[in-house]
């Protein structure tokens, strides 16, 4: 797969639209016109706010999977991670409401646990992969159960409420927004636009794509490939703290089931956007392409009368596939 | 020989273009092979020569222009119908499956079986007698992505040998090859011609060409200069077509620096279990050559002091101790590596020239947001200086030819702005005019009070070029030459081990 | 000493609030026995998926000479053989919840109604729109169970004038009821009630209701009786008019129970059906436990 | 990673135990002195066929993901393919008992069915990815949800069960055997044996290995890729078929919850077993020690009494990743 592609981005070939790179952005775009044509409500102000709020967690996420992935890693655990870190951060609130009170500064502690336990995680998967040396998949579907399992004895099986009072206060940052702009919009919106900044203009980005690309060259060109390796998982724990933030105030607990297949979801929004699955090339922007793909597919389903609901995840995999075919590889050039 | 017979070429192409998007690279070129000839292809880098080579083996199909296989014109569909009908091409990039054994790759598409299974103890007898043949002590069982590059070459030419050629067309087979490796397969390029296999050939060592080519064609900007039987062209006539002006004197004259200090030295410097105990000094302004056979621990002993192999040993640079454990360690220091494998641990293929270039001093181009337009420049300034051919610089750079591809590598390095350039096979694919200016370049640079080591297999190299040549045999260093005692001579006795015993 | 015997229970791990509730009740239910009753020995295994479960069970027999078996079974269907061995081999089976495929294999069956679960709900609608209306619901993960509790919903509210516009899968889960929830929200400018069906699910429909700030525009029955929503019904919470029991903790009267055959010389067998009730503010205390998890 | 992977074998080096070929065997067998610490009965014959019988499943499709992950492939999709499959089965021993009556006439109908659906599912997954050139990943995603749909919709919500009479004659194919070895067992270590043969002794598992390895290399040397690569997806679609065939008898049923999460741990089994999750070396055997640890770990779970269930998934995720440190790679030698 990889050798066909060399060949095709050939650039300046003329004036045909190159699929291979606007490929997502065409399939949105028939998305959003699918949705429109078969709900007059899918483009109201409050549709499209639900949709993109709700795209917020996937997404941060996915933005730092893009940095795993063009570096030649994945990582599984993700999922399991945020629900693990929504629920540390939820009983660490709940156990200082008594000694410092409902408000602000229980949450601003909240959130710093989030960032710090998602940085712990993120360094502990990066460890094992670059120091110990496992392949990724293992390593990550192996914090994947550890994760998972501790949320679920965290909560003794059940699901971990905030403290009602905190969460009044906290609400706010998954509900409202600057300028009707809800927060997780306007957080998303700023890790993407960041992220797509540093891919794109920061060494980097660049020692990325180089160590995914080619980990030998990489090394021969004074690039710290562990180091860079190990930055993108911290990276990417780190944003699934932030996602968490913005996940806890909607709905106010965490359980076994928060977060189930988010890293699937991650993982797919990010190839759909173009990014390469086994590392080399990646564009942030894509993978919020993907992302919204992915949610727009979950809203039209439901907004459209279907046949029956048990074949909504057909329906979704054939739009996946279709999302992809349009960037599909060319045959190679003879 | 010159008296062609009536008999249709066994190969032969005409008026052949094509093109790579908008850009022609081949401007309507024939070309006639015979059986039991030996037909040499040269031109500079970029010139067409291995674009007209996948033309003839399949590989790519003509955008206009015809090929005949023994004047019936066909259209390859594939590289394996090519092969099918004993037309075969020897790459010039590697290609071999880096995690297959040697023995799995030469077999590769073309397994021998008994019934539905492989015929192991065949294929590997098989292998062992092509190597044999080829003098190459690599076991069928190794993996190729463990053995050197040299001996890559080889399996790749016990590939093409095993696959029974009427047809054999070879790209570059001698680029890293040492002497007495090429001298090998000059033995079976003979018993292939007297075979009646027709051979096509190129290589950017002329003196090669001379020797083993019965006909001469030079390309020229993707067309055809001139042909001519083997005895009516000069070396020098030959650069001459190919470059297009007269080429005097490869070598620039030496200037060797008078009681510099010593800028980098090595002492009991140790790499794994290949390289034992060598030292040696570096002085400033100086090129200092490493010669040796394959295999001699030269490249082992250069990764180990930038740090991307274990060593022991201590190295001082302009005096002070330095512990170097990082590409980035050795770079801060000043130092800087030039690999002889450029496709595995030189350049990524798949990105353009410009990440390529500046990935090794990336640093120097802004910390925290990369200056694409310093980048652009440097780009620019890298593709006149080292006279890099692309045919636009959004290029991939696995599809610039091999010779610019190298270019390019050398640019890289030069770009992190060293005191001290370690080459290891600098011209390895450059053309006889792109070579001058590469001495030159390196001459220059040592002028200009940078040091300068430089590992290579050709000896007219070493020679040409070193102010002091350090000999290496099976990981230690046997000699070091200076002065008169730089021939080939003196260098050979020491690479083999014959002077060692008495300087001990 | 007397010789001890082992009770192994196998149970669906807890990927949702109910089943969370029930693995607490298992988990509580052994503690408590075990400490009081020396001669007894418990074996807990919780299961993912009903192959899973299958193997524990088989474990259980293999390995751990188990003297009776707790199940509640992942699925009917294919739980059925291998509980049937079990039986063959001798023990005490209890069966909870979800019935065997085929009839008198186990000794003991406890288990909650879900046919009455529906049927309750539906009746509650029915009671509440006299007039009829629209509402939309909120389905499980697509199971047996789902589909009984369904069917026995729209049944009991046929002919009532009560029109669902809209059902969707939200399996039994906050995030996914939420965004359901808010997709219906957008989409039907007029909905006069949710059956959310599920506790964890009306909490996700009660976000998307207050985001869109329709609260005062109907008004939302869950089921399985959590703590939170219980209490709000007691609390006269108008949006939250009454819930519909589904015990967790019928588990550890299943597994207490078993644990009588051999504490005591009552001869154990039978069928206890614990049949779904309506929660409303009137009765809400009797159903109020502020110390489970669920 | 593929890179110091490459330079670690390099044979004959000693006479140090390598534990890059080893290392799983190693894993496997503390996990066995592990259980037998544990509990006396660990090694009884019941207990020890019982793990291998249930391996057969995830063992069967595992042995088929070995090929399509050497040859530089994923398949996401079978563990929805097998819930499918049972599905379609079902329905149609179901349906023919009318016709035929009970009996083994059926049931081979039914077996028959099983493997033409697999082929087909594998055809599908493979043409989709060797013709239509969708990353492996999106196309197997998509499937895998289109598969999962269809049954959930076949079973309208809920379980499909085999007919009592056919069940009653269908159950001795799992729960029988020959000289006292169940039949999933054999048939596993069937598939095993031969797989290994084939991926060791044949032109195709050498082709596989290439195609991992350099696609372009593989194509240059007269190796149909396109071929090899959609007929290592049709091999994988009728050994999930198979695994089917064993599976039905041993629930009689199938529902949407069946085969959930197969996929992720037969790809788990290959990379414990040593397989390189980018391709261009797999091996047979090592997937079958990969198997057996997967489920031996669970088995050991229920052995013990632990702290908490809650943590099983926690110890689980711990041995996997300590499986597979034995065989980490090592650093490349320098
Ligand atoms: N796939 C490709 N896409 C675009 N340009 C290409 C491609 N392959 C070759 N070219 C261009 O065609 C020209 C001829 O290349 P070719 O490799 O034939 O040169 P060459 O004579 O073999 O040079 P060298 O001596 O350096 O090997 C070069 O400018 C090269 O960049
Ligand atoms: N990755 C490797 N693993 C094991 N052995 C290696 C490896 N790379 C090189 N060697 C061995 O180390 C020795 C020296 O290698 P190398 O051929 O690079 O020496 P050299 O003097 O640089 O020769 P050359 O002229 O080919 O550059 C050889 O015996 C070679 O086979
Ligand atoms: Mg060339
Ligand atoms: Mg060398």
């Amino acid at each position: 797969m990889t050798v066909d592609s060399a060949t095709s981005t050939a650039p300046r070939q003329g004036f045909r639209i190159d699929f291979h790179i606007w490929g997502p952005v065409v399939a949105l775009l028939a998305l959003i016109a699918l949705g429109a044509f078969l709900n007059s409500n899918f483009l109201s102000y409050g549709n499209v706010t639900n949709v993109l709020a709700r795209s917020a967690f996937i997404g941060i996420i996915a933005v730092g999977m893009t940095f795993v992935i063009t570096s030649g890693g994945l990582d599984l655990s993700v999922g399991s991670m945020a629900a693990f870190i929504a629920g540390v951060m939820i009983m660490i609130m709940n156990g200082l409401v008594p000694s410092m009170g409902v408000g602000w500064g229980v949450i601003l502690v909240g959130m710093l646990v989030a960032i710090v336990v998602g940085f712990a995680a993120g360094l502990v998967n990066g460890l094992l992969i670059t120091q110990a040396r496992i392949e990724a998949f293992i390593v990550t579907l192996g914090t994947m159960g550890i994760f998972r399992s501790l949320i679920t004895w965290l909560a003794n099986g059940g699901t971990l409420s905030l403290d009602y009072g905190v969460r009044e206060v906290y609400r706010p940052v998954y509900y409202d927004g600057l300028l009707g702009v809800a927060w997780p919009i306007i957080v998303f919106a700023a890790v993407a636009i960041l992220g797509e900044i540093i891919m794109r203009k920061t060494p980097f980005g660049r020692h990325c794509a180089a160590i995914g690309s080619n980990e030998q060259v990489a090394l021969y060109s004074a690039v710290h490939v562990n180091r860079v390796r190990l930055m993108t998982y911290i990276l990417l724990g780190i944003l699934v703290g932030i996602a968490t933030i913005m996940y806890v105030p909607r709905l106010g607990s965490a359980s076994s089931s928060t977060g189930v297949l988010w890293e699937l979801e991650a993982i797919a929004a990010v190839i759909i956007g173009g990014t390469v699955l086994k590392g080399g090339f990646g564009r942030v922007w894509g993978t919020v392409v993907g992302v919204l793909i992915l949610s727009l597919i979950g809203n039209i389903l439901n907004l459209a009368n279907l046949v029956s609901p048990y074949l909504n995840g057909a329906i979704q995999g054939v739009i996946i596939i279709l999302a992809v075919v349009l960037q599909r590889q060319k045959k190679m050039e003879r | 020989m010159s008296a062609l017979p009536d008999k249709p070429a066994a190969l032969e192409v005409k008026d052949v273009r094509r093109s790579f998007g908008p850009v022609e690279v081949l401007h309507g070129v024939d070309l006639a092979l015979h059986s039991g000839e030996v037909h040499a292809l040269i031109g500079e880098n970029g010139a067409g020569k291995s674009t007209i080579m996948k033309i003839m083996a399949g590989y790519l199909t003509p955008t206009s222009g015809e090929v005949l296989l023994n004047g019936k014109p066909v259209t390859f569909a594939s590289s394996e119908e090519a092969e099918n009908k004993g037309v075969i091409l020897i790459h010039q990039e590697f290609n071999l499956a880096e995690q297959l054994t040697v023995e799995e790759n030469i077999f590769l598409g073309r397994e021998l079986k008994r019934g539905f299974f492989l015929d192991k103890k065949a294929m590997r007898a098989e292998a062992a007698r092509l190597l044999n043949e080829l003098e190459t002590r690599v076991s069928p069982d190794a993996r190729v992505s463990d053995i050197s590059v040299s001996d890559k070459q080889m399996v790749e030419i016990a590939k093409a040998l095993s696959r029974n050629a009427r047809v054999l067309i070879m790209d570059e087979p001698t680029a890293v090859l040492t002497t007495r490796e090429a001298e090998v397969l000059f033995r079976q390029i003979e018993r292939l011609k007297a075979k009646g296999t027709a051979i096509l050939y190129t290589s950017h060592k002329l003196d090669e060409v001379a020797r083993i080519a019965d006909r001469i064609t030079v390309f020229r900007d993707g067309s055809r200069v001139v042909v001519a039987n083997t005895g009516e062209m000069t070396e020098d006539q030959m650069a001459q077509a190919m470059v297009g002006r007269e080429l005097s004197n490869l070598f620039p004259p030496k200037v060797i620096p008078a009681n510099a200090e010593t800028v980098l030295s090595v002492k009991d410097f140790s790499v794994g279990s290949i390289v034992t105990n060598a030292s040696f000094d570096l002085k400033r302004g100086e090129i200092l050559g490493f010669a040796g056979l394959v295999g001699a621990g030269r490249t082992e002993l250069m990764e180990g002091l930038i740090g991307v192999r274990q060593s022991a040993g201590q190295v001082e640079i302009n005096g002070n101790p330095v512990s170097i454990s990082t590409v980035s360690d050795a770079r801060r220091a000043g130092v800087v590596y030039l690999t002889e494998d450029r496709k595995g641990r030189g350049l990524l293929l798949r990105k353009s020239m410009r990440e390529n270039l500046t990935l090794l001093a990336l640093n120097r181009f802004g910390r925290l947001a990369i200056d694409s337009k310093g980048e652009d420049k440097a780009l620019g300034k890298a593709i006149s200086e080292f006279d890099i051919r692309a045919p636009n610089r959004a290029v991939l750079v696995g599809n610039l030819s091999g010779g610019n591809q190298q270019k390019l590598l050398l640019a890289k390095t030069m770009l992190a702005e060293p005191e001290i350039v370690i080459i290891d096979e600098p011209t390895r694919g450059i053309d006889i005019g792109t070579k001058q200016q590469i001495y030159n370049f390196i001459q220059n640079l040592a002028a200009s009070g940078k040091s300068i080591i430089m590992i290579s297999s050709e000896m007219a190299e070493v020679i040409g070029l070193s102010h002091r040549v350090v000999v290496m045999r099976s990981g230690r260093v046997t000699g070091v030459l200076s002065g008169d005692e730089i021939n080939e001579d003196l260098i050979v006795r020491h690479a083999m081990g014959l002077e060692g015993k008495v300087a001990a | 000493a007397q010789d001890t015997k082992v009770i192994g229970v196998s149970i669906p791990a807890a990927t949702h609030g109910w089943a969370g509730g029930m693995n607490f009740h298992a988990q509580q239910t052994i503690k408590a026995l075990e400490e009081r009753y020396e001669n007894l020995d418990f074996v807990l295994s919780t299961a993912s998926d009903p192959g899973q479960q299958v193997s524990d069970i088989e474990d259980m027999m293999a390995t751990r000479n188990i003297d009776a078996l707790v199940v509640l079974p992942f699925e009917s269907e294919p739980l059925t053989g291998p509980v049937q061995r079990v039986k063959e081999a001798g023990k005490f089976v209890t069966v909870v919840d979800r019935g065997l495929s085929q009839e008198n294999i186990e000794d003991l069956y406890v288990a909650g109604d879900n046919t009455a679960f529906g049927r309750v709900s539906g009746e509650f609608f029915k009671q509440q729109m006299p007039n009829g209306g629209k509402i939309v619901v909120l389905r499980g993960i697509p199971t047996t169970i789902d589909n009984e509790r369904v069917e026995a919903f729209q049944q009991a509210i046929e002919g009532s004038g009560i029109e669902i516009i809209d059902m969707e899968h939200g399996n039994w889960n906050r995030d996914d009821a939420f965004e359901v929830m808010q997709d219906f929200l957008s989409k039907h400018a007029e909905i006069n009630a949710v059956w959310a069906s599920d506790d964890d699910m009306a909490v996700g429909v009660l976000e998307a209701i207050n985001q869109a700030n329709r609260q005062d525009q109907m008004w939302v029955l869950g089921g399985a009786g959590m703590k939170e929503m219980i209490k709000r019904v007691m609390d006269g919470d108008k949006i939250i008019p009454a819930d519909v029991t589904y015990p967790p903790a019928m588990i550890g009267t299943a597994i207490e129970l078993t644990a009588l055959r051999f504490t005591s010389s009552m001869p154990m067998s039978g069928r206890f059906i614990i049949s779904s009730e309506l929660i409303t503010k009137d009765n809400a205390e009797k159903f109020y436990y502020p110390d489970s998890p669920f």
